[in-house]
């Protein structure tokens, strides 16, 4: 790869069969409306947004529905012009009911998107552009949906000097990152110059693996003179993709435990949000749609569609062509996404991907699932990229020993990633566990 | 018992009282019965010994425990050594021997042997574990594996020319290589016992066998002062 | 309609995994112990295979029964406790009585493993601490030896072998000393050549040291071994023996003779390396290596016994604990580099 | 021999000198209840309570952290009186059981979807809400069971936990440990109880579950005014009030609110259907 | 009269014939205490450091009655010098630091009963060892029983979070540990020689 | 104090299964261990034990009221001691040779917590009488225990019981039994036995409360 910095990577992780193949190639397609269009109030970290449209009401593509309440909240854009049909419960991918908008979608309409204000760049100030991003509805799209104005605005007393774009996409399976960075070049290249004003950061790197040459390629090729960018190819390694990976990689600094990125002055933002950024601020729109892979086995029509927010899967996957017997579907990939139960829940921005399996090939995915004691093997120890103790912390877990995961085995450094699973031979269900004590070490703090 | 709760007050003079009351009471009692049974105690020991002596030295009618002077010479001695060493006398009231205790580390821990002396044959020609921790069925066949018991109707003791030392140092040798009289055959298995044995005898003897061989005529007969 | 007939699963997330399975890596243990094996039955004839199968049947028997007692499921079939009996019965002499194999057999699987819990529970490495107890129980028995490639190993038994059950074996007439007996009680070092390719006599597959390491080459380039214990242990007793030779070659052995000779090699690369009994992190498994190494060459060079790579590994076992508690992982951000 | 006695008589004056002493210069002042307590256990020392020594013990038990319980060398009489010196008792008062808010066994509510993970419904909720069509419901993995101490709790043929009231203590573990808080205590008067937590309404919810309150408000309406209101789609019983209303259950469709009556257990209304007991729903999804 | 050198002394009392594994003395703490790491290192200092005075104390006490001609008051004599000195340890040790007292102190009643500090007492005045010989003697001896109760907690820590069944939990495993450990032991004997 | 309507004969029984010193309380457990390798020596040990344990027991029973709380601990040991010394010279004067085979550990009974304990906890709270039964109870529950243990280890260590062959000639010894660990081995397998008995006894308890 001539001219492109190649870095070396973080220590431990694992290498799963990525699976992107498939649909990698496949460029981005436009998704049909759904018949019914459910839009949760809450698809973020922080507080719901309040609707502002009543049953009955007559809705525009991209017009605000629900406004932001306080900071750590964004508006939400109507998906499709329609009706609302009512605004209710509805399955939420917990399992949970979610106070949500039911849109019928005119299926006769052009689907024109009603402009809003723009932001520009040259003029708007730092904090114009991080109003402006809270107003379009931005949250992070590659998997946390953490509203992104609020990343953007440092801690007091933190500088951010590197701005990271996070175009690994690690997950086996997903491409969503992959098409964007090809298709959408320019518009990651004007969300960085949002991006850089907003946060006041010297320069950017954009993070790839290195199974994307092809957009990294693109991506060099065609960034700006004038724009302080450089491309990185990373080896392909999971989760090379996780905020402390990435930054672990690029800049050699380690996000401290329990700490922020801007704890080392870094910043780290998805492609995909870049480029939404890049597209929707200069128009002033909102966020009504997104690209999402849908793939796995179990689909015939695997692709990368760009596709209105509030979508059921269920929908989704008859569009896709899915098998009759689909058992086992999750959304985003396989070592991270979580899995539904229902296929009425709605696609959320912060989706990036379905994948389905059937009954047999996720049988075969997972090999055979007995479950065997721990035998100390270290697999998991070698393949933890935070250097926890996944073997001590299962045995703890199961026998309830909340406070001395805390406090001697760094539990709440644990993202989750799945590369403990993963390796192990003992098929311990390990994030299981750790999800598990997490929420009970939660609770118990809440009483005392 | 007393309420919990609160603490009463104890007097100086009653812990006084208690303690050396006590005390006072509790050694007066040990030392009846350390009287009372003193004597068969002394009793039960001497026939222990007798008996002991009696294994390794048949012919021993009589002994003399006996000690080294300040100057190196062998007399009679009448304290309770943590080695002893008798001279024993047969019926004819003839130095049949001595009868020596030695110690040395074995496999686990110390062991004790009595063994005997023979001035006739200048070989040892007895030999009796007191103490041992040695592994049974191990370390323990020393007193039973008759090759090795063999090993003690003779093993040469003589002295060097010049009566100073062991003419030939005792060693212990693998099963079935002994070709010397002052070796010992040792115990294929326990091989760390009977080298141990091999070391004990050969220091207990280098140390007293020159000094029998000077000084044990001159002990007198009259000098049996404690009569055993 | 497509999903609609169909109930859904829902499972944790890694939703896929590496396919590695206990009982996959186990067999792959055991078929990397079959060459041993094999060069075994070679040099000690019918005895060492009538060992080696009473040692494993009786290990696989106690476990079955024990699960049935507990009303549990079986756990012979994650091929761990074959292991186990094929381990302990390759640390056993030739010549054992086999009424005497099948009862450290049993003591190695009841108490070295179910009592503890079974399959990664057994603080101890089960095979040795059957071992051990035999050593404790039958010290005679335990130590002695009968020739390698005797001429009619293939055609006759050694009488002590089929002793009446709790009867004292009567043992033929010959008999060998192990290389570390010789060079303890005689002073005299077997040659290479013989060490590595199992001239020699010992332990029914402690002999042949090439076969030891090919078997753990093959469990190493398949990851299922830390190739980190063996050679911290190879590493430390070689460097002090090493330093010790310098300082008096006639009483301190050649490194590569105390590589080679008694447990060491078989230990090392099979019975140190049971993962469930030793620590967790390399840097912890480099410190129990060395343990285990140091422990050997004192109980060789001092101790009473010519040979201590049992009593060292159990010993070492009993300190992993300790090792995992103080060598952590240091975790990602916290220490050195973070922040 | 007299020398031997005066020897002794010496020694044991010159430490009965320096116990005296030490105990006038060096007394340091503790809690007495340490020391009463100290004195009340058996002074063995032997650790086997796992705090090191008698002292250790009586210091955790005077500051709450232990019980006579942990000595195994008392019995059974000395440990009551060592309870009793630390005066842990209980008052007579009404007795308070726990109560369970969901009648969705198996045999009446449906499974959306096979869990397949952790046996546990602490853990099974963690994965799309466990699987359950009701969200709100019992997910029938028994952590309640487990979790029971006393063994007040087994789960029923249809997956159901059931709370034996006579072995209940009202210690609330189950209450923290389910984790669609679906326990709850109350004395045993409260004979008027909704065993639903379903937030929707109409049939929609019947198709989930059988006996799924479906907000009709027949009870609100049945039960003397402000007894029940309506919450979000479920009746609310003020038990401030005179709750003793019979009559409230006797019009529920579904048999959603309850009347538990001694012995008995749980009773449905007249006009609840008859629950179909040997079918299992959880393989069949509508 | 004892001629042993002191490192012989040294190893054989803390390997060879460790007090816990090859004597049987202290059992009952060693086994109380080995339950949790934390405790079992705090006692095994405690331990050694009471050995320590217990040893010293003894080696004087021995002198007197040596002098007097009282052996048969050697068992009553020691006992009564140790349990006063660790009474005395104990309250000194209360007024002067109490944080030391916190950590350590309240372990040294269990050690005024624990026949390991009498037969330290014992033994080195069988063995008739001069005084330093007995000082090395007791820091042996009560090294190896921290390292005992030590190596012990560890397992036990970790026996602790395993499914070791019912049967067999608590005391019946931590013997069987002991015996295991025992028969590692076994492994030094002949050191020192 | 405590036991309010104990029976002379519950004071006594008591000691040798429900709170056995060795089994349940896990007392002694020095001497339970050290001197158990042969039926012998732990019948000796037990006898010598339960005399210390008696007269001990009577004595501070008798002094309860004499000895101020501060100084208990020395007075007790000081009068244990007293009789342990005792045993330790009427056992020498009886036999040496058993004398020799309990070594060390009679004059440790004097350490042995299970006598302290007693003292502490009942003697010095009791009437002479009840101690006595008290002192008893432990003492034969202590020497059965040990009797217990010492015949496993004899019959496999040595082949023999108090000293009988047991089996016939040429049968093979299990050193081991005799070692330290054989005296942990054996100890454990007891304890799992009594366990197994005690899980059982709870077992039948609770269905007769179900059904009552
Ligand atoms: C295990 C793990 C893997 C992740 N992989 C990716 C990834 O492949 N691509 C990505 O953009 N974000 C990934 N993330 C999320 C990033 O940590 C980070 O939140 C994200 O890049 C921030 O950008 P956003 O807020 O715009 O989504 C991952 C997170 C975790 C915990
Ligand atoms: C449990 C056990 C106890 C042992 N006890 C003894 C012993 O008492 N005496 C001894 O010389 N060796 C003892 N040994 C050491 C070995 O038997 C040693 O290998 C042997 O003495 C030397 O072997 P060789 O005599 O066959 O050359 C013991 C070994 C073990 C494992
Ligand atoms: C000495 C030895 C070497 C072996 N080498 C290999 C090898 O290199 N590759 C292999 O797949 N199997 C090898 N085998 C056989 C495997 O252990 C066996 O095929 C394996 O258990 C199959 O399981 P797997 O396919 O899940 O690995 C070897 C066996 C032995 C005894
Ligand atoms: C590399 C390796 C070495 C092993 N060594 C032993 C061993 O020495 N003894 C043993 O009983 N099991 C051994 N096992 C098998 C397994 O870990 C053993 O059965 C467990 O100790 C039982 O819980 C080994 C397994 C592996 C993978
Ligand atoms: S899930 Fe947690 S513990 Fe497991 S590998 Fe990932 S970060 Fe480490
Ligand atoms: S990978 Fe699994 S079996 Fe291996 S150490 Fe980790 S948890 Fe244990
Ligand atoms: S009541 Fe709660 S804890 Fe009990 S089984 Fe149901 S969901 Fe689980
Ligand atoms: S856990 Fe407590 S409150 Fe719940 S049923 Fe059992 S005893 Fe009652
Ligand atoms: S008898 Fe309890 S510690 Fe020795």
């Amino acid at each position: 790869m001539l001219g492109l910095a190649h870095n070396d990577s973080f220590s431990h992780g694992i290498h799963p069969p990525e699976m992107k193949d498939e649909t990698s190639h496949l460029s981005i397609r436009r998704f049909p409306f759904a018949p019914l269009l459910i839009v949760p109030l809450s698809q973020h970290l922080g507080k719901p947004a309040v609707p502002v449209v009543r049953a009955g009401q007559e809705i525009v593509r991209g017009q605000v529905i629900a406004e932001a309440d306080g900071f750590v909240s964004v508006n939400m854009h109507a998906p499709a012009s329609g009706i609302v049909k009512k605004i209710a419960l509805a399955p939420g991918i917990g399992g949970n009911m979610l106070e949500s908008v039911y849109i019928e979608p005119y299926p006769a309409s052009s689907q024109e998107v009603q402009d809003g204000e723009p932001c520009d760049l040259d003029t708007a100030s730092a904090d114009d552009i991080i109003g402006a991003i809270q107003r379009a509805g931005i949250v992070g799209l590659g998997g946390a949906a953490f509203p992104t104005h609020v990343k953007l605005k440092p801690p007091e007393g933190k500088r951010l000097d590197t701005l990271i774009i996070n175009g690994v996409e690690c997950e086996p399976y997903l491409t969503t990152d992959h098409r964007v960075m090809l298709e959408q070049t320019a518009d990651i290249f004007n969300g960085i110059r949002y991006l850089l004003k907003a946060t006041g950061a010297a320069e950017s790197l954009i993070a790839i693996e290195g199974n994307k040459s092809d957009a990294a390629r693109k991506l060099h090729d065609e960034c700006p003179s004038d724009l302080p960018v450089s491309i990185r190819v990373c080896p392909v390694k999971y989760p090379q993709g996780a905020e402390k990976m990435v930054i672990r990689s690029l800049l050699k600094r380690e996000i401290p435990s329990g700490g922020l990125p801007a704890d080392v002055g870094a910043i780290c933002v998805n492609v995909a949000t870049t480029a939404e950024i890049g597209r929707l601020l200069p128009r002033g729109h909102g966020i009504q749609e997104r690209v999402i892979t849908i793939g796995g086995p179990g689909v015939k029509r695997k692709g990368n569609y760009r596709i209105p927010v509030g979508t059921t899967v269920r929908f989704a996957l008859e569009e896709a062509g899915a098998a009759k017997d689909i058992s086992r579907v999750f959304l985003g990939g396989p070592m991270m996404g979580p899995s539904v139960s229902n296929l009425d829940i709605p696609i959320t921005k912060g989706t990036s991907g379905i994948t389905a399996f059937t009954t047999v090939q996720i049988n075969e995915a997972t090999g055979h699932q007995k479950i065997y004691p721990c035998i100390h093997c270290a697999r998991c120890v070698e393949a933890c990229p935070l250097f926890l103790n996944p073997s001590q912390l299962g045995i703890l877990a199961k026998n309830e020993e909340y406070d001395r995961m805390v406090e001697d085995y760094h539990l709440m450094d644990c993202f989750e990633c799945g590369a403990c699973s993963y390796v192990c031979p003992s098929h311990i269900p390990l994030v299981q566990y750790f999800r598990l004590s997490k929420k009970m070490i939660r609770k118990l703090g809440a009483a005392q | 018992m007393n309420v919990p709760g609160q603490q009463p007050q104890t007097s100086a003079w009653s812990m006084y009282r208690a303690i050396v009351g006590i005390g006072a009471f509790c050694a007066l009692v040990i030392v009846v019965v350390f009287q009372s049974t003193a004597a068969r105690i002394r009793d039960n020991q001497e026939r222990f010994l007798a008996a002991a002596i009696a294994d390794v030295l048949p012919e021993t009618r009589t002994t003399v425990a006996v000690g080294l002077a300040e100057d190196g010479r062998l007399v009679p001695t009448t304290e309770t050594l943590a080695l002893p060493v008798f001279l024993a006398y047969d019926e004819a009231e003839q130095l049949a021997g001595a009868v020596l205790t030695a110690m040395g580390m074995g496999y686990q821990d110390n062991i004790r042997v009595l063994y005997a002396y023979s001035f006739e044959q200048n070989a040892i020609v007895g030999f009796k574990i007191l103490e041992s921790k040695e592994t049974p069925g191990l370390g323990d066949r020393v007193e039973i594996e008759p090759h090795f018991i063999a090993n003690f109707e003779a093993l040469d003791a003589s002295l060097s020319v010049d009566g100073s030392a062991l003419a030939n140092p005792i060693v212990t040798v693998k099963q079935g290589e002994k070709t010397d009289p002052w070796q010992i055959d040792g115990i294929t298995g326990a091989t760390i016992t009977s080298e141990a044995l091999g070391n004990i005898l050969n220091n207990s003897a280098s140390e007293w066998v020159p000094v029998l061989e000077r000084d044990a005529g001159t002990i007198e007969r009259g000098d049996r002062s404690n009569g055993q | 309609m497509s999903g609609q007939n169909q109930v859904l699963e829902i499972g944790s997330s890694p939703h896929v995994t590496s396919g590695a399975s206990v009982d996959v890596i186990m067999r792959n243990v055991f078929f990397a112990l079959l060459p041993v094996c094999v060069f075994a039955v070679f040099a000690f004839g019918i005895a060492a295979a009538l060992t080696l199968t009473t040692a494993t049947l009786t290990c696989v028997v106690t476990e079955h029964v024990i699960c049935r007692l507990n009303r549990k499921p079986t756990t012979v079939g994650d091929w761990s406790v074959a292991i186990t009996g094929l381990l302990y019965g390759l640390t056993l002499p030739p010549d054992l009585p086999l009424w005497m194999v099948a009862v450290g057999a049993i003591f190695a699987v009841a108490v070295g493993k179910a009592l503890f819990g079974g399959l990664g529970c057994n603080a101890f490495n089960p095979a040795l601490v059957g071992r051990a107890f035999l050593q404790a129980a039958f010290p005679q028995a335990m130590t002695h030896w009968s020739l390698p490639f005797a001429a009619d190993r293939f055609s006759e038994l050694p009488g002590s072998i089929l002793a009446f059950p709790f009867a004292e074996p009567v043992y033929d007439a010959v008999t060998a000393a192990t290389p570390l007996a010789r060079m303890k009680f005689e002073a005299i070092q077997a040659e290479n050549p013989d060490l590595l390719w199992g001239l020699t006599s010992g332990s029914v597959g402690e002999t042949c040291g090439a076969l030891i390491l090919l078997g753990g080459a093959y469990l190493v380039a398949r990851n299922m071994m830390n190739w980190r214990i063996p050679v911290s242990i190879m590493l430390t007793v070689s460097l002090i023996t090493w330093v010790f030779m310098q300082i008096d070659p006639a009483v301190y052995p050649r490194p590569a003779f105390m590589l080679f000779s008694g447990g060491l090699m078989l230990g090392a690369v099979f019975m140190a390396t049971d993962m469930v009994a030793s620590p967790i992190t390399n840097a912890g498994c480099w410190v129990y290596g060395m343990l285990i190494g140091g422990l050997v060459v004192v109980i060789r060079f001092w101790g009473g016994m010519p040979e201590g790579v049992m009593y060292a590994i159990l010993l070492a076992n009993a300190v992993s604990p300790h090792i995992d508690f103080l060598i952590q992982p240091r975790v990602f951000g916290t220490g050195r580099g973070a922040g | 021999m007299s020398i031997a006695v005066l020897t002794l008589a010496a020694l044991s004056f010159l430490f009965a000198s320096l116990l005296v002493l030490a105990h006038r210069k060096l007394h340091v002042d503790e809690d007495p209840r340490i020391d009463a307590a100290h004195q009340m256990l058996p002074g063995t020392n032997c650790g086997a309570c796992g705090f090191p020594g008698c002292l250790g013990l009586a210091e955790a038990m005077v500051s709450g952290s232990a019980l006579p319980g942990k000595c195994t060398v008392m019995n059974e009489d000395e440990r009551e009186d060592v309870a009793q010196f630390l005066g842990v008792d209980a008052g007579a008062e009404e007795k308070v059981v726990a109560r369970l808010a969901c009648a969705g066994g198996t045999n009446v509510a449906r499974n959306r979807a096979r869990y397949e993970g952790l046996e546990s419904c602490r853990a099974a909720t963690l994965v799309a809400g466990g699987g359950k069509a009701c969200f709100w419901g019992c997910l029938g993995l028994g952590d309640c069971e487990v979790v029971c101490d006393l063994d007040a709790i087994y789960m029923d043929d249809h997956n159901l936990p059931v709370v034996i009231e006579d072995a209940c203590t009202a210690c609330g573990d189950c209450v923290d440990a389910c984790p669609k808080d679906l326990f709850s205590l109350h004395p045993v008067s409260h004979h008027l109880w909704v065993a639903c937590k379903n937030l929707e309404k109409g049939d929609a919810v019947l198709a989930d579950c059988e006996v799924a309150c479906d907000a009709c408000g027949k009870c609100a309406v049945d039960a003397p005014a402000g007894v029940i209101s309506m919450v979000d789609n479920l009746p609310v019983i003020d038990y401030s009030r005179n709750h003793n209303v019979r009559k409230a259950i006797e019009r529920c469709p579904t048999g959603a609110i309850v009347w538990f009556e001694k012995d008995k257990g749980p009773v449905a209304g007249r006009a609840a259907p008859k629950v179909i007991r040997q079918r299992s729903r959880q393989s069949s999804p509508t | 009269m004892s001629d042993a050198s002191h490192w012989s002394i040294f190893l054989n009392a803390a390997l060879v014939n460790n007090f816990v594994l090859a004597y049987f003395l202290g059992i009952c703490p060693f086994f109380g205490v080995s339950s949790k790491l934390e405790t079992a290192v705090r006692m095994g200092a405690a331990v050694s450091f009471v050995m320590l005075v217990a040893s010293v104390c003894a080696f004087l006490i021995n002198l007197l009655l040596d002098a007097v001609n009282a052996p048969y008051l050697r068992i009553i004599s020691y006992i009564l010098v140790i349990s006063s000195t660790v009474q005395l340890v104990e309250m000194l040790m209360k007024k002067i630091s109490p944080t030391t007292f916190r950590a350590m102190g309240i372990y040294l009643p269990l050690i005024t009963t624990n026949c390991a500090i009498l037969g330290l007492a014992l033994f080195q005045t069988n063995r008739g060892y001069g005084f330093t010989q007995s000082v090395v003697y007791s820091l042996g001896a009560g090294i190896g029983f921290a390292l005992a109760l030590v190596l012990m907690a560890g397992v036990r820590e970790k026996l602790e979070l395993n499914e070791v069944p019912d049967l067999v939990k608590g005391t019946a495993a931590a013997l069987v540990v002991a015996g295991i450990l025992s028969m590692g032991f076994m492994g030094f004997a002949g050191l020192g020689r | 104090m405590a036991s309010k309507e104990v029976t002379s004969t519950d004071e006594f029984v008591k000691g040798l299964w429900r709170d056995n010193p060795v089994f349940i309380q896990v007392l002694g457990m020095c001497p339970a261990l050290a001197v158990s390798n042969t039926a012998l020596n732990a019948l000796a040990m037990g006898l010598a034990t339960t005399f210390v344990l008696l007269m001990s027991g009577l004595s501070v029973s008798l002094l309860r009221n004499f000895i101020p709380r501060e100084a208990r601990i020395v007075c007790y040991i000081c009068i244990i001691a007293t009789f342990v010394t005792s045993v330790d010279y009427l056992i020498m004067a009886l036999s040496l040779e058993l004398h020799r085979a309990l070594g060390a550990f009679i004059a440790l009974i004097v350490v042995n917590c299970l006598i302290l304990g007693r003292a502490e906890a009942f003697a010095s709270k009791h009437k002479p009488g009840r101690a006595l039964l008290d002192g008893l109870g432990m003492g034969v529950g202590f020497t059965l225990a040990l009797l217990f243990i010492g015949v496993v280890r004899e019959i496999l260590g040595s082949g023999s019981l108090f000293g009988v062959a047991v089996f016939p000639d040429g049968f093979q010894t299990w050193t081991v039994m005799v070692l330290p660990s054989g005296g942990f081995f054996a100890m454990a397998l007891w304890l799992l036995i009594v366990n197994r008995i005690k899980q059982k006894q709870a077992a039948a308890a609770k269905t007769v409360e179900v059904t009552s």
